[in-house]
């Protein structure tokens, strides 16, 4: 019952959050040089099968119902030599040259020295991100990754628990993070919006619940809020943030979550650093308002079955209030925010 | 040996003897009501086959429905997470291990005699246990379903998702043992379809002549030889891990997760040519029939077979081309699926060719030849898509993949098997299907497919991951997804008037059927019962019915080969593997328990290990090895003067050495074992390359003199059972020598493994602690599972020989045990060879 | 093999339904008649006696074949169940010194007297019947189902029973609670009695004394918002407990909040606690102060501290015995929604459990309020 | 007993239709193996390496199943099989499957010209 409640409050509530659904996660709406290049192929690809195909049927048709001659024709053991074999070899041969040419291209993509990099750890079920300034101090945040625009992004890639997969189509292809392994990919966002990734390898329970957002914006704010972002966390400004940051660090949050500037410095869970500047809670999940942090909170296991977070049943609504206004409260002022 | 000069002697018009048909039909005789379990016979044990492999498709595809109601709209809560998961693994696993696999093989285990002119399967028991284990096992699994048992880390069961850590409760090991142990029965049934495939056709029927369908069971065969081992070896590994703890999949000690997923595609993707051959097979089978005149390019599409056969092993990284290896690796993969996509071109239009050269009846296989047609060549191409590494990179893993393999799968092996039944439906029952239910049943499934897949490869390129229980309205997938639901549904409602087309003419019946309606060229539209036709007939052409003038009519009045039971017993003719010259008569086994009985235990053994019950599992173990020995003790029985089979041809009725239809067998399996090994020596060498700081320094390795004393040990067996060969036809002379040195070597084989251990132990080799020591006792591990068989065959032999089956003559049993002997032998060093040189080689 | 004529065949089995449907029939008839009386006061006819008790026995050791007992050597186990015994079971059963009360005597069947005799059960047996009770008898089941290690503590002590005399059985059962003879006005007036069936300090102890058995938790200094969450939450059966939910469920909110702030006050008592291992403790300090990346495990510290919340415990010097038993309920625990600790209890390995365990017991306590972290 | 080895010396004729498959089989494992050990290997430029390894590979592959169709065109001093229209039957496929077998292999050898070694990460 509360169940089917606090999906629909899900569904109602995630309308509001993204601006236009289908092009934020299709590989036909590309954005980024990477993704055009694919759709490029795709378009090709589409092609050729629709002609193959074409052929087929055709020939199926004449051969039951065509002409004594075209029947003639295609019931000779050359004719099947001539479609079954000659045909595709030349095809195929063209189709894999292509394949290949493109590959290398995508190899040589964005392959520069100032490409921005970012390392993005997959856990279950959430994306660890951390901004890997050249020189300056790495910037730990999770499941929002902001981007550069027009600036190649080499993506590192690894996972802390089992095999998930970094896919963002609107941007390019998708690449696994491997146990033990670093995984790389390079993306180049071509014009500023906020592009849908998601899971695409499974990795159990919430697996369809493993979302993220690339925000991309023009190359001056991204530094300006980089820079707000490195800062330590906001210090609470009313009484009542004051209240739910005494709550936050008394309920022993910070075992799990690190809050820069305070004692709350906890590795398992996200980053809540910036978490009042996320467009989301929940993994993608919600967007962040008061209640769906409230939700989380004391029905997190509602939300997304089987992730870390306990639930927090026996905080009271006052005290739910204040941790809500502190986390809140948890941003650098932040002009696109 | 079949001279020219009695071939055409034949037919003969000698009427024949009073109550030899009688006699026949005795002799083959199923038994009644319920003690039919214990019939052996191809044509009872294959429509059991059949018929569980449809009730598993019924299972997965209701668990189907569960998933596009849950898919039907966004946010939808009619399923919880953990149950989807269960459900749409269980859906991948009972399709692909199920259904898919089992049912081709079911049909081979049906058809083939018939088609090939032998009364019955090589290996009659064998069959009737691969069938038992697979439908008690089956069941068992399936059932875990309603305990909230079952597996939830996907068909694919990719580790570190799978290992103990992440899935802790005992659905992985379900899956794991229960998998394990149905592909097993799969190698069993493959052994059979090889040796029945060579061995027992009908005289005259050359390779050249032999019909499409019993090529592509060979091939099937053969891949499913060299594929399943690698699964089965992944299987070890992953329940090793997750029950000892040794760390195949352990990044940490050394394991790698992407081991897993060589080895399960090396099996995966050939699995997909294994599923589709046979029904491409039926194809080549019904479309001559229904256009009336032979298949064109009979020639190429055996080409076309054996290419696909092999290219499809060259395929399986393609699955992996998300995996950050080399894009170069990846291109010679991508390269491989163009390549395999050949022959399939070739087949496809060698269909087309034969429609075309002759005039296609508008019959309910007929349509759905053509709905074959259209849908698998639809999934061809998106093959051909997603075979391009780039493309894949966006569409992997994503509903469009999803879409692909449907297409294939469905399209490529579903509607040929659904013309398969309305084609063969009349050679078993008194009545054949009808055609204006079928008709209707084909335009539903037809319609409904196409409504529920093609949309898929929309929302997948509009960026909808797989296997996700829900999806948010915001992403606009809604509408499709209800539409696919839709198509789902109309498909399930032409399946469910299938059942009732099945319900109201199928009257399976051995003797008396509706017989030839579609006038069939081939074997099996002779008058069959339950011992295939009455008379064995030369063949001389590809389409014998059309060639060949009367033969129906012959072959019913006994006027060719064995009209009746010579000796008594079951029989059927064994033939050169190519030209089909009659070479011995093989006298067939009966009904039985045993069979039935070792499949029982064998089942229980497996699902009773899974849920921790080790005493019950053993002692479960225990009867099903001795329900074997029970089975085999009076298999090879004693040979008699040469019979007479007709048409002036004596044959012995007796065989051993390469002649022998079991030296073929073991020799089959032989290869089983040996790909499995090799799987291992990859496995040993791909991990050394991921991880080889793992790998001790020379010094701190078990001694060399170790190894020699093993290697010595093992050598020395078998030279002792080489001894014991000479000894045996000497034996009533030699007293017990042989005896005495069959064991000697068997305890050879034991004591060199027994060194090797502690000499690795010594060493301080220890298997969970990291990757190599892993390696090492899984070398070990393969060894004693080798091990184990030869010191029960020893024992069987000296019981034999003892119990006086065994002789100068009479040897097949201990041909067969020194075959697999000294293959173990060789397995070992070479296990040395790599656990011992290895580690000094790279140090 | 011979087979059967079918005629036969089909006689036989026409003869069986007969017979099995006459049966059903005349059953029927007499229970609808009413002819049986099922006056407690009566007793059952001798014969009927027999059958039920044959059929119960029997009953009990099919159900009971399944389970594997448990070492029940440990005098911690013996104390506690005792404790429990006294205000559960003694009422009916008896006990040395403790009479069956006559109410009970007047059941049917009417309860063993369990201080004098004791049928011979196996352990499990004794476990199976404890743990699901008797149907038609007044046995009743376990409060709590899924507190196996209450119902085997009981077991324990039930082993114990026939070697005790009534003094042997008081220090046990009050766990050296000495209950000041009452006036004739106290006896009078409240419903205190000298066996204190209700008193919490039988098990936790009161001032300078600490619970008698390791499994129980001590609550010397622990925050009363935390105990009076606690008894909350066994009052109305958040929390599965046959020992503490019936004692909760009497107790008014006000006496649950005084009995809190009672013990919240107490000074911790001197306890001898068995010193474990070193390396333990250590290895736990680490688990607690560090939590465990790797295995996604929190430090305990970050909760379990003294400026923690104050419906969290506080774990210093608590009894090892006890958390282990307390982390190993929640890892099986399966309906955890509500708990806390439960996922983290999962993540937890069996040595982990033992070292934090270990740690926590080992740490010394200050006083109430001021602990080191 | 002569009759014991009939059962085993026509198989040679379908053994013979594996071999051109089986060379495309061992090619493609051998480009695969040697990349995988290169990039096994301490990094360095292998490059050129690994183009003259493909190089030799498919070199070897295509001499082997040039051989393989002049054997089968000159059957040579091989005893010609019982049935002779078997066996030129047998030849036909074995050619045909030669001629899949090198496109696959020419295939397989193509994307070297392109692309670099062990360097993955579009």
């Amino acid at each position: 019952m509360r169940h089917a409640r606090s999906f629909t409050a899900i569904v109602a509530s995630s309308v509001m959050l993204a601006g236009c659904g289908r092009d934020m996660q299709s590989m036909l709406a590309p954005k980024g040089i990477q993704a055009e290049q694919i759709a490029g192929l795709a378009w090709l690809l589409f092609g050729f099968g629709i002609f193959v195909l074409a052929i087929v049927i055709a020939a199926t048709w004449l051969a039951i119902g065509g002409s004594a001659r075209s029947r003639r024709i295609l019931a000779q053991e050359s004719t099947v030599f001539a479609l079954g074999i000659a045909f595709p070899v030349v095809t195929l041969s063209l189709l894999l040259g292509y394949g290949v040419w493109l590959t290398r291209a995508l190899l040589d993509t964005g392959r520069d020295q100032n490409a921005v990099s970012i390392e993005v750890v997959g856990e279950q079920w959430w994306w660890r991100v951390t901004y890997l300034a050249p020189g300056g101090t790495p910037v730990a945040s999770a499941n929002e990754i902001r981007i550069p625009v027009a600036t190649p992004i080499a993506f590192k890639l690894r996972a802390a628990d089992v095999i998930h997969s970094f896919w963002v189509p609107s941007l390019g292809g998708k690449v696994d993070m491997i146990p033990g392994r670093t995984t790389h990919l390079r993306l180049t966002a071509e014009r500023p919006g906020t592009y849908r990734g998601q899971c695409a390898e499974y990795c159990g329970g919430a697996h369809a619940l493993m979302a993220l957002e690339v925000v991309a914006m023009p190359a001056s704010e991204h530094a300006a809020w980089l820079q707000r972002a490195a800062m330590p966390a906001r210090a609470p400004q009313s009484d009542i943030e004051q209240r739910g940051q005494d709550l936050f660090l008394a309920a022993g949050c910070g075992a799990c979550h690190t809050v820069r500037g305070t004692a709350a410095a906890g590795t398992l869970g996200p980053d809540l650093t910036q978490m009042g500047a996320r467009r989301s809670v929940g993994v993608d999940t919600m967007p962040l308002t008061r209640d769906n942090v409230v939700r989380f909170i004391t029905d997190g296991q509602l939300v997304k079955p089987g992730n870390l977070m306990p639930e927090f049943r026996f905080l009271q609504p006052s005290e739910l209030d204040a941790l809500a206004a502190y986390l809140l409260s948890l941003k650098a002022t932040d002009p696109d925010g | 040996m079949a001279d020219t000069s009695t071939v055409s002697s034949y037919p003969s018009t000698l009427p024949r003897p009073g109550g030899e048909q009688a006699a026949l039909e005795a002799v083959w005789a199923s038994p009644r009501s319920w003690r039919i379990v214990t019939d052996v016979n191809n044509t009872v044990i294959g429509g059991f086959y059949v018929g569980t492999a449809m009730l598993f498709f019924l299972l997965a595809g209701t668990l189907a429905l569960l998933i596009r109601l849950q898919l039907a709209v966004p946010s939808n809560t009619f399923l919880s997470q953990e149950t989807y998961n269960q459900i749409f693994t269980m859906h991948g696993t009972v399709m692909m291990f199920l259904f898919a696999v089992p049912v081709v093989e079911a049909m081979g285990i049906l058809l083939l005699p018939q088609m090939l002119g032998a009364r019955d399967q090589p290996f009659p028991r064998l069959g009737a246990f691969a069938f038992w284990a697979y439908l008690v096992g089956g069941l068992v699994f399936f059932s875990t379903l309603f305990f909230d048992l079952a597996p939830s880390g996907g068909w694919f069961m990719y580790p570190p998702l799978t290992s103990s850590r992440f899935s802790p409760n005992i659905g992985a090991d379900f899956w794991l043992l229960g998998i394990g142990f149905i592909e097993i029965s799969a190698i069993a049934g493959a052994i059979e379809i090889i040796v029945g495939v060579l061995r027992t056709r009908a005289p005259g029927m050359t390779l050249d002549r032999m019909p499409m369908f019993a090529w592509t069971m060979l091939i099937f065969a053969g891949m499913i030889v060299f594929a399943f081992p690698a699964i089965i070896l992944a299987t070890i590994l992953l329940e090793l891990e997750r029950a000892f703890g040794w760390p195949f999949f352990i990044a940490a000690k050394g394991g790698d997760a992407l081991l897993w997923q060589h080895l399960f595609w090396f099996f995966g993707h050939p699995d997909v040519y294994i599923i589709f051959l046979p029904a491409a097979g039926m194809v080549s089978m019904i479309i001559p029939t229904m256009a009336g005149t032979p298949l064109v390019g009979y020639r190429l599409v055996v080409v076309a077979l054996i290419a696909t056969g092999f290219f499809s092993f060259g395929l399986w990284v393609h699955h992996m081309f998300t995996t950050g290896i080399p894009a170069l690796s990846l291109s010679f993969f991508s390269a491989a699926s163009m390549a395999v996509s050949l022959p399939s071109g070739i087949q496809v239009f060698a269909w087309i060719a034969t429609i075309a050269s002759g005039r296609l009846r508008w019959t309910t296989p007929s349509l759905f030849i053509l709905g074959f047609l259209f849908i698998f060549t639809l999934g061809g191409l998106t093959g051909v898509m997603v075979a391009m590494v780039p493309f894949d990179w966006q569409v992997h893993d994503t509903y469009f993949v999803v879409a692909h393999f449907h297409y294939v799968l469905v399209g490529g092996m579903v509607f040929p098997l659904f013309a398969a039944f309305h084609y063969w439906a009349p050679a078993f029952s008194r009545r054949a299907l009808s055609e204006r239910l079928g008709k209707w049943t084909f335009w539903l499934m037809f319609g409904g497919f196409n409504i529920a897949f093609f949309p898929m490869h929309l929302t997948g390129l509009m960026g909808m991951p797989r296997r996700v229980y829900t999806y948010p309205a915001v992403m606009e997938w809604g509408v499709l997804n209800m539409v696919s639901t839709m198509g789902a549904f109309l498909f399930a409602a032409g399946i469910a008037l299938f059942l009732i087309d099945l319900a109201r003419n199928l009257r399976p019946d051995a003797s008396n059927t509706a017989g030839n309606i579609w006038n069939g060229g081939t074997l099996e539209w002779v008058h069959n019962r339950v011992y295939g036709a009455r008379s064995i007939p030369i063949v001389t052409s590809a389409d014998p019915l059309w060639e060949q003038p009367h033969l129906a009519r012959d072959v019913d009045a006994g006027r060719y080969y064995l009209p009746g039971s010579i000796t008594g017993r079951r029989e059927t003719l064994v033939t050169s593997p190519i030209e089909a010259a009659p070479q011995y008569l093989l006298r067939l086994p009966g009904p039985g328990w045993t069979p039935f009985l070792a499949a029982i235990f064998t089942a229980a053994f497996f699902m009773l290990l899974t849920v921790k019950a080790v005493t019950p599992a053993l002692i479960s173990g225990v009867l099903a090895v001795a329900m074997l020995v029970v089975w085999m003790w009076d298999s090879d029985p004693k040979p008699l003067e040469p019979v007479d089979i007709g048409g002036g041809i004596k044959l012995t009725t007796y065989a051993s050495g390469s002649l022998s239809h079991s030296w073929w067998a073991m020799i089959v399996l032989l290869l089983v074992t040996g790909s499995l090994y090799l799987a291992y020596v990859f496995s040993y060498l791909y991990l050394w390359t991921v991880s080889p700081q793992f790998w001790p320094k020379p010094e701190t390795l078990a001694p060399v003199a170790s190894a020699v004393l093993s290697a010595f040990l093992l050598v020395s067996g078998s030279a002792i059972l080489v001894v014991a060969g000479r000894v045996l036809p000497r034996r009533s002379r030699s007293g017990h020598a042989f005896e005495l040195l069959t064991g000697l070597a068997a305890a050879m084989l034991l004591a060199a493994l027994i060194a090797e251990v502690s000499a690795q132990s010594q060493a301080g080799q220890r298997p969970a602690t990291d990757i190599h020591g892993a390696l090492v006792f899984t070398a070990a591990f393969l060894q004693g599972q080798m091990a184990l068989p030869i010191l029960v065959m020893a024992g069987f032999v000296i019981g034999r020989s003892l119990g006086g089956r065994l002789g100068l003559e009479r040897r097949v049993i201990f041909d067969n045990f020194s075959l697999l002997y000294h293959y173990t032998i060789g397995q070992s060093l070479l296990g040395l060879l790599l656990v011992h040189g290895f580690p000094r080689l790279a140090g | 093999m011979r087979t059967i004529p079918r005629s036969r065949l089909l006689l036989s089995v026409r003869l069986i339904l007969l017979g099995l449907t006459s049966i059903a029939l005349g059953g029927f008839l007499l229970a609808w008649s009413g002819l049986y009386n099922v006056a407690a006061s009566r007793g059952h006819w001798a014969a009927i006696d027999a059958i039920l008790t044959f059929g119960m026995t029997n009953s009990v050791r099919t159900h009971a074949l399944g389970i594997e007992a448990r070492p029940l050597d440990s005098k911690d186990l013996a104390t506690l169940g005792a404790a429990h015994f006294h205000s559960g079971c003694a009422f009916c059963h008896g006990a040395p010194g403790v009479p069956v009360s006559p109410i009970a005597q007047s059941m049917l069947p009417s309860p063993p007297d369990l201080s004098k005799s004791m049928r011979e059960w196996r352990d499990r047996e004794l476990f199976w019947i404890v743990k699901n009770g008797i149907k038609y008898t007044g046995m009743p089941a376990w409060v709590a189902q899924e507190r196996d290690d209450e119902v085997w503590a009981v077991v324990a002590f039930l082993r114990l029973l026939p070697t005790l005399d009534a003094a042997a059985y008081r220090e046990m059962a009050l766990g050296g609670l000495t209950v000041p003879a009452q006036s004739g006005r106290e006896i009078a007036t409240t419903e205190a009695t000298s066996g204190a069936a209700s008193a919490c300090a039988r098990c936790h102890g009161e001032k300078q004394r600490g619970p008698k058995s390791r499994l129980v938790p001590v609550l010397h200094g622990q925050p009363a918002g935390f105990l009076m969450a606690a008894l909350e939450d066994y009052a109305n059966a958040r929390r599965p407990s046959g020992i503490m939910q019936p004692q909760a469920s009497e107790l008014s909110a006000e006496d649950r909040e005084r009995v809190a702030r009672y013990y919240a006050g107490l000074a911790p008592p001197a306890r001898p606690e068995p010193s474990s291992s070193d390396e333990a403790v250590e290895r736990g300090r680490m688990l607690a102060t560090r939590g465990d990346l790797d295995a996604k495990i929190p430090p305990c510290m970050d909760c379990h501290n003294t400026s923690s919340l104050e419906v969290y415990p506080r774990l210093a010097g608590q009894h090892a015995a006890y958390m282990a038993n307390r982390l190993r309920l929640w890892r099986n625990a399966h309906t955890s929604r509500s708990e806390i600790m439960a996922p983290i209890a999962r993540s937890l390995s069996e040595q982990q459990i033992e070292d934090v365990s270990a740690y926590f017991s080992s740490m010394h306590v200050l006083s109430p309020g001021k602990q080191n972290h | 007993m002569s009759a014991a080895f009939e059962g085993i010396r026509p198989l040679g004729d379908l053994l013979r239709l594996f071999i051109a498959p089986a060379i495309w089989f061992a090619h493609l494992g051998a480009v695969y193996a040697a990349e995988a050990l290169i990039c096994a290997g301490p990094p360095r430029s292998h490059g050129d390496t690994m183009s003259w390894i493909v190089f030799l590979f498919t070199a070897a592959a295509l001499m082997c199943l040039v051989i393989l169709t002049v054997r089968t065109l000159r059957p040579g001093d091989r005893v010609p099989p019982p049935s002779g229209q078997t066996s030129a039957w047998f030849r036909r496929i074995t050619l045909l499957l030669a001629v899949l077998s090198g496109s696959g292999v020419i295939w397989t050898a193509l994307p070297t010209a392109f692309l670099p070694v062990c360097s993955s990460a579009p």
